[in-house]
């Protein structure tokens, strides 16, 4: 399909203009802006390939992003450092010490394991049960993290992970999650998840194996989120469970809602257009706090204006964004229309 | 290609108090148009439902050939070469009308290309391929029926089981469609089951009529037999169709 | 025999509460089959009114009454902004602007309240305990079993006897249709949507009274109790929440008092795993609500 | 009775009715014709208040509805049939008919002698009571729907398209229904598909095309007109 | 920006650290004004720039981050080791001095944090040994029950000292019990201690926010009436409050310092000026926390003669503080820059505080 290399190229100079900028700018802050960012998109179009196509909201990708953390960390903390980050480590587990990329993608491997085993029976249900299914899913995952404190150290901080993610990284992983969400949205099984979406009972009466297919989708989804997990961890360096719950499931999810949940392209235009409101934002509250008018005392302003954008946008744009067609397929339709038909 | 015969064999079907098909049999043969009418309610939808699986047997069996379709899923029943489409239109709403089509190829297990080709080969042949970029939601109600016949189509399907294609078409709207429908058994050897309350329609297009009325079958057989069946007039065509 | 009597006070109590806040949400997710996710927020609005009147020198009851309104007039302000604009376009849309209502209600109170606790008024009786076969409890959870039951009748009555549990269930499932029947269906969702805002309100002043203070995140638990023990009762049923409401609190507290301390701190993913058998057994929950009328 | 003056409809851009104006008596049985997407639901929603007009004027007996709510409309006496099925599918018929008669609900005694003599036309909506309506036939629904406008005892109906889906028995039938009901002294708006039909119960009919009025007079001068297929298939 | 001297506060104005920080802020804010009044700090001028940390470790990196691209000499962090080493370690990275105004645990040292990160609070070894002292040496109480919220490191590590230094002293502890913040069901801690069948002389409840209220209400109501004993985390007047004249009796904590008459001389100095800007008395010792660690950041930066962090991180070694919060001695970079520091006590009649008195433990269990 041309317009999907059209999408491909467009959504990757997006993360490279987002790369390159942040850099020429010279700003650390931007540097770091831009690097949570693009794990942001990271995981945002990890989900977009289980939710967008099976229209299932899923509540557990974020559950899925600390497993990753919280497995890279392991793996990767020190020897040393161990003894205090993680005091109740089981003893074998204290030598291991792998390189961050071998983590990252054992991360990934054991979030995409985790998901294959406990998410198959759930891949049946639809509509509100498939949603709290989900979301059940998250608190259970949530409930482990916070208190399994061998691997996790509790609910308390866990500290000592490499900084090994840097901008150009994180962008290499966003482009090709990027590419992978692509191929998968193209492929026979995203075709067919996507036709189940938008009509169960007919997919079935095609032939889609719906419960399957839609399994699939979950175990790339959660690869993808372990993935980006280990990479935030290696940027973050210190973290606690907290960090993989509710807050944060409600960001991701609204970034690919307003973006469009059903396109790539919306997933990128959402993760783009929250951050950079919600930075923008930030940073006037700061500055209203540094005036002897606000005094420190302006608290929540950005999240209010950011509700309040986010409820306009839904108002006019329902569906997102980008609700249908990826930003290729609407740029080569609009090519052809304006060349009139001979 | 030699004969098969999807067999409905005294099938009942119900529902809570409700006996919507009460031992129904009925044949359809590749290569065959059958009828099925019936007043509202009658149970032709639910015999359709039957076949392809969405609705359990109370009682009776339904064959494709040696296989057996009854207690299969109609996922399972898909691939045993059964289509159907719907009486309420089931597009998938927002994926392009191409894409519509050539998921029903890609359930089947045909590759992405194979697919696309097979795809747009039905959709020629409907006279959809202008439409092929738009999404399912944004047609006509008359091209939404036909991609729905399109996706049952390429399905490549032994039987193809339609459910009022025609409602809400005008005259000439049916006339294309009928001359659509009428080539498929030979062109492709399928066997066709339709439902429709145009009664011009069903009469040219069908081999054969069963007609329905409270989930029993009141009459079977030619289009002629079946117009002149005193049953058929009471309970469905009703006195003014005699002149008509 | 003193252990069980308590056993079945904890249950009780801790049920009646779930069910109440369950009550509230089914009105809205089970009737219009919205997810209200600032549900919790108009507890919190009635904790928040209850400390706002601290100061004034009225009777406890008038502040409670009080609370109570602020809580209807705040649901019906849910479905002004969150609802009403995107109800009819789609189910995705309603969860994000409801979800963003509520942040916007819960940095509206960091920004003009304050983020720390604030201390809401309570009644002497509140404190007060009585003993009952050998078990110490707190009035106070007798009071939140008798509200269940008398509210859970009232509304079970409201929802048969009138027409307005049909009404509410056309202009959900239909508005347009339903307005070409004469049914007003925006004031009859608004009803819902305040009704809503009337189990909050008592909800918010029974559960606040536990913990005796309010704070912009207090309505989170609130809400995800509601959540499931309407999803396990069944969605579509107003019995079935409340069941839902007192089996979460009988599992909560069975596992309380059975499992090891080692396990205990699993206690949520033990409650959560059980959500989802629960729904694997039967995805429309435990108690079917009217029968659906999907058909192919 | 039902005055249309001047009334056009837009969708965005698109302009479904462009300014058309006609009548319908008092105990008049009126049909509007046309091809389809000419506009003839777009004008029905419209004076249901279902849609915005978006110039143009509706008057019902001397009353100014252009800017009424669809609940007003109903209340000052007119119903509707839509063409597209709606019922509530999770409600039973009963309670579907009992919302029908939501402006008499405190008429509990007038709602049950109508539902009978409902019960009577319809008896299969009788048999059928507690079933959600989602799982009637497609052909028992639009009893439904029918039946459902009428339990509000209205003095004008629009009906759109009644004999969608519907069997040829039950097109005899409905449109026996409709003769008695013009009898009994209603006011009746019908949009049909089916001319022949139509035009045998009508009064007087008009024709549209791409959302303008092509033709109008009685039933037998529409069904004289020698072009009326061409308008009318569109061609 | 030579002309004045930047300090960036990553304290947090929401979530459940605000009850800690946001006095703390309020009284960093009274002390830069009075700094600035008095002609700065090595002539130059204080700026306070305060981020919200919104009570979330990675917050509080990320602003700690901000901050220093902003210009930040000096690093305030939050409370407690698990909200505020974020911002510590960014600092230490950026080779600047980051100080917490409230931190107890151990794990604010310098052996995790680095050689230029210290803590303002005394560390729980103090905290927790000055509460088992008191209780078991100056009260008597020889049973304790012991409740830890599994919260933070803070409240694990405070319960483990008290622990320890009851049982060194000679105390018993009868049951030792975990509980998870937010859990707002205390029935299975209830059904577990009533299981036993002893009433202990003393229960040290170690743990956070609204918490505390919530299970000293459960304890009393069912009739458990033993002093009841804790950490900092007590010192918040909406608790006090919240636990009112019926249940805020027989209640002691361990705490920084007493904001009234009789703990320090400088304080009705600090009370007069902290009226001014804010119209009304300071209702907790967080708020001197805030007050102190700018005296001190100011009195460092004044003998290191600049901002350069090694500079500053030396005299902060080197230096003997007098500071609302009691006198502060750090120890070396080796020793982990402990707080060599007293503790106050406090004492809750009718859900009012009352100052029991300094206390410095004569022993410490080791970090
Ligand atoms: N899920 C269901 N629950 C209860 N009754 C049902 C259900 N599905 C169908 N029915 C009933 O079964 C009968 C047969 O319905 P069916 O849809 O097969 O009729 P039909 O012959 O297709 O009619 P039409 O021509 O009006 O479409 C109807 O009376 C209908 O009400
Ligand atoms: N919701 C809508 N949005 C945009 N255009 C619409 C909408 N509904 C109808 N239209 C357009 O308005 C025009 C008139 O439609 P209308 O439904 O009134 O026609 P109709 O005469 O009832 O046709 P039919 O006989 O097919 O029912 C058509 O061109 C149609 O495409
Ligand atoms: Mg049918
Ligand atoms: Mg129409």
């Amino acid at each position: 399909m041309k317009h999907s290399y059209l999408t491909a190229l467009i959504l990757i100079a997006v993360i490279l203009v987002i790369g390159v900028g942040s850099q020429l700018l010279g700003i650390r802050l931007y540097d770091r802006i831009a690097t949570n960012l693009l794990i942001s998109l990271v995981l945002v179009v990890g989900l977009q390939t289980f939710m967008g196509n099976s229209g299932l909201l899923s509540f557990a990708h974020i559950g899925f992003m600390g497993l990753g953390a919280y497995t890279s960390a392991v793996l990767t903390i020190p020897a040393q450092m161990k003894g205090m980050a993680l005091p109740d480590l089981y003893e074998f587990m204290k030598i291991v010490e792998v390189s961050p990329l071998l983590a990252m993608l054992a991360a990934g491997v054991l979030a995409a394991a985790v998901a294959a085993v406990v998410a198959y029976p759930l891949m049946r249900l639809s509509d509100a049960a498939s949603v709290i299914t989900s979301f059940a899913l998250l608190v259970v995952l949530y409930t482990v993290m916070n208190n399994w404190s061998a691997f996790t150290n509790g609910p308390r901080t866990l500290f000592g992970l490499p900084k090994t993610t840097d901008m150009p990284i994180a962008a290499i992983v966003a482009g090709i999650v990027v590419i992978v969400a692509l191929l998968f949205k193209e492929s026979r099984t995203g075709k067919l998840l996507r036709a189940s979406r938008e009509d169960e009972v007919a997919a079935a009466a095609l032939g889609a194996n719906i419960p399957h297919l839609r399994w699939r989708a979950f175990i790339l989804a959660a690869f993808i989120a372990g993935i980006g997990g280990a990479l935030w961890g290696h940027f973050i360096t210190s973290f606690a469970p907290k960090a993989f719950y509710l807050k944060e499931t409600f960001l991701i999810i609204t970034m690919l809602v307003i973006g469009g949940a059903n396109t790539v392209t919306g997933a990128v235009a959402g993760t783009v257009l929250i951050t950079v409101a919600y930075e923008g934002l930030r940073s006037t509250e700061g500055a209203l706090n540094a005036t002897s008018f606000g005094a420190g005392q302006v608290i929540g302003l950005t999240e209010i204006v950011l509700a309040l954008a986010m409820i306009a946008v839904m108002i006019l744009k329902p569906g997102g964004l980008f609700p249908n067609r990826e930003i290729g397929h609407i740029l080569t339709r609009a090519r052809r229309k304006k060349e009139p038909a001979p | 290609m030699s004969e098969t015969r999807l067999a409905v064999n005294d099938v009942s079907v119900e529902f809570t108090g409700l006996r919507a098909l009460d031992h129904v049999s009925l044949s359809v043969l590749t290569g065959e148009v059958v009828g099925l009418i019936g007043p509202n309610g009658s149970g032709k939808t639910t015999l359709i439902n039957a076949i392809t699986g969405q609705v359990k047997l109370a009682g009776g069996t339904i064959t494709a050939g040696d296989t057996r379709l009854s207690g299969l899923s109609p996922r399972e029943i898909a691939l045993q070469g059964v289509s159907r489409s719907f009486q309420i239109v089931r597009l998938f709403n927002t994926m392009t009308v191409l894409e519509n089509v050539e998921a029903a190829a890609l359930a089947k297990g045909a590759s992405l290309a194979v697919a696309t080709e097979r795809a747009k080969g039905v959709l020629n042949e409907l006279g959809l391929a202008a439409k092929v970029d738009e999404l399912g939601e944004s047609l006509s109600y008359g091209d939404k029926r036909r991609v729905e016949i399109a996706r049952a189509l390429a399905a490549e399907p032994r039987f193809l089981l339609l459910d009022e294609p025609a409602a809400g078409m005008n005259d000439a709207e049916t006339e294309t469609l009928l001359h659509t429908l009428s080539e498929l058994p030979k062109t492709r050897g399928l066997g066709l089951l339709i439902i429709d309350h145009d009664m011009g329609l069903i009469m040219r297009l069908c081999h054969r009529l069963h007609v329905l009325a409270t989930g029993r079958t009141i009459a079977e057989g030619d289009a002629a037999h079946v117009r002149s069946h005193p049953a058929v007039i009471e309970a469905y065509l009703g006195k003014g169709a005699v002149h008509a | 025999m003193a252990f069980a009597i308590q056993f079945t006070i904890d249950v009780l109590s801790l049920g009646g509460a779930y069910a109440l806040m369950a009550l509230g949400l089914v009105i809205v997710y089970g009737i219009l089959r919205l997810v209200n996710f600032a549900y919790g927020e108009l507890i919190m609005v009635a904790g928040y009114t209850m400390f706002l009147a601290s100061g004034s020198g009225l009777p406890w009851i008038i502040m409670a009454l009080l609370a109570v309104v602020m809580a209807i007039v705040f649901g019906i302000l849910t479905d002004y902004v969150a609802f009403r604009p995107v109800r009819a376009k789609s189910v995705t849309a309603v969860l994000i602007t409801s979800f963003a209502f509520s942040n916007l209600l819960q940095n509206a109170a960091l920004l003009f309240i304050s983020p720390r606790p604030r201390n809401v008024p309570l009644p002497e009786i509140f404190s007060q305990t009585v003993t009952i076969g050998g078990a110490i409890t707190p009035v106070r959870n007798l009071i939140t079993i008798a509200a269940s039951i008398v509210l859970l009748a009232a509304v079970a009555f409201l929802m048969r006897k009138t027409t307005l549990g049909i009404a509410m269930r056309a202009a959900a499932t239909n508005f347009t249709m339903a307005r070409m029947l004469g049914v007003p269906a925006n004031l009859i969702i608004s009803s819902a949507f305040a009704l809503s805002g009337f189990l909050a309100g008592v909800v918010g002043i029974l559960w606040i009274g536990r913990i005796g203070t309010v704070v912009p995140g207090v309505g989170l638990e609130p809400l995800l109790v509601a959540f499931i023990a309407t999803v396990i009762g069944g969605m579509r049923s107003l019995p079935g929440a409340v069941v839902g409401g007192f089996l979460l609190a009988l599992i909560d507290t069975t596992l309380n008092y059975t499992l090891s301390q080692d396990l205990l701190k699993f206690r949520d993913a033990f409650t959560f795993s059980l959500v989802i058998l629960i729904l694997l057994w039967r995805p429309q929950g435990l108690i079917k609500g009217p029968a659906s009328g999907q058909r192919t | 009775m039902l005055d249309i003056s001047d009334l056009s409809v837009s969708y965005g851009t698109i302009r479904a009715v462009r300014g058309i104006s006609f009548t319908v008596g008092k105990g008049e049985l009126v049909s509007l014709l046309g091809a389809n997407g000419a506009g003839k639901s777009s004008t029905i929603k419209c004076i249901a208040g279902a849609l915005k007009a978006s110039g143009g004027s509706i008057t019902l007996e001397g009353r100014d509805i252009t800017a009424a709510s669809p609940e007003q409309v109903v209340r000052a006496g007119l119903a509707t049939v839509p063409e597209t099925r709606d019922v509530f599918p999770d409600l039973t018929v009963a309670e579907n008919l009992m919302l029908g008669a939501y402006i008499h609900r405190r008429d509990q005694a007038g709602n049950r002698e109508n539902l009978d003599r409902l019960h009577t036309l319809f008896p299969r909506l009788a048999e059928r009571s507690h079933q959600p309506a989602g799982t009637l036939s497609g052909g028992e629904q639009q009893m439904l729907v029918i039946a459902r406008a009428l339990m509000s005892r209205p003095t004008v109906l629009l009906l759109d398209e009644p004999s969608l889906g519907l069997a040829p028995a039950i097109v005899e039938r409905i449109f026996e229904m409709i003769e008695t009901l013009k009898k009994s002294g209603l006011t009746i708006l019908l949009v049909e598909q089916n001319v022949n039909q139509a035009l045998a119960v009508a009064d007087r009919a008009y024709v549209m095309r791409l959302g303008a009025i092509v033709t109008s007079g009685t039933a037998d001068e529409i069904r004289a007109t020698s072009d009326l297929s061409a308008h009318y298939l569109g061609g | 920006a030579d002309d004045k001297i930047v300090i960036g506060g990553a304290l947090s104005m929401t979530g459940i650290q605000a009850p800690l920080d946001t006095p703390g802020y309020n009284g960093a804010q009274v002390a830069v004004k009075f700094l600035n009044d008095n002609g700065g700090v090595l002539g130059k001028q204080i700026e306070f720039i305060n981020i919200d940390g919104k009570s979330d470790p990675v917050t509080v990196g990320n602003v700690a981050v901000e901050l220093i691209d902003k210009g930040a000499q000096v690093i305030v962090a939050p409370c407690d080791f698990d909200f505020g080493s974020p911002a510590s370690r960014e600092a230490q990275s950026a080779g600047l001095v980051g100080i917490s105004t409230c931190a107890s645990d151990p794990l604010y040292s310098s052996w995790s944090l680095g050689d230029k990160q210290f803590t303002l609070s005394m560390w729980n070894t103090t905290m927790g040994a000055t509460a088992a002292d008191f209780a078991f040496k100056e009260k008597g109480w020889k049973t304790a029950y012991v409740v830890t919220d599994q919260f933070i490191a803070y409240t694990k590590s405070l319960s483990k000292y008290f622990v320890e230094q009851f049982k060194a002293d000679g105390g018993e502890v009868i049951l030792e019990d975990t509980y998870t913040n937010g859990d707002n069901n205390f029935s299975a801690q209830l059904a577990r201690l009533q299981a036993l069948g002893k009433k202990p002389d003393v229960i040290f409840v170690s743990s956070y926010g609204t918490d505390i209220g919530v299970i000293i209400r459960a304890l009393r109501e069912v009739g458990y009436d033993a002093p009841i004993l804790g950490g900092d985390a007590y010192d918040d007047p909406a608790m006090h409050q919240a636990l009112g004249e019926k249940f805020g009796n027989d209640v002691y904590f361990v705490t920084h310092t007493w904001m009234g008459a009789g703990a320090d001389p400088e304080m009705e100095k600090f009370i007069g000026l902290y009226k001014e800007m804010f119209g009304k008395d300071p209702d907790t010792s967080f708020v001197s926390t805030g007050w102190d660690t700018i005296m001190m950041i100011a009195q460092a930066i004044k003998a290191a003669g600049s901002t350069d962090g090694a500079a500053v991180a030396k005299a902060l070694e080197d230096g003997q503080f007098k500071l609302l919060t009691g006198d502060l001695d750090y120890g070396t970079n080796e020793e982990g820059h402990v707080p060599n520091k007293a503790a106050a006590l406090i004492e809750l009649k009718g859900g009012k505080p009352t100052f029991v008195g300094w206390r410095k433990p004569e022993s410490l269990p080791k970090p």
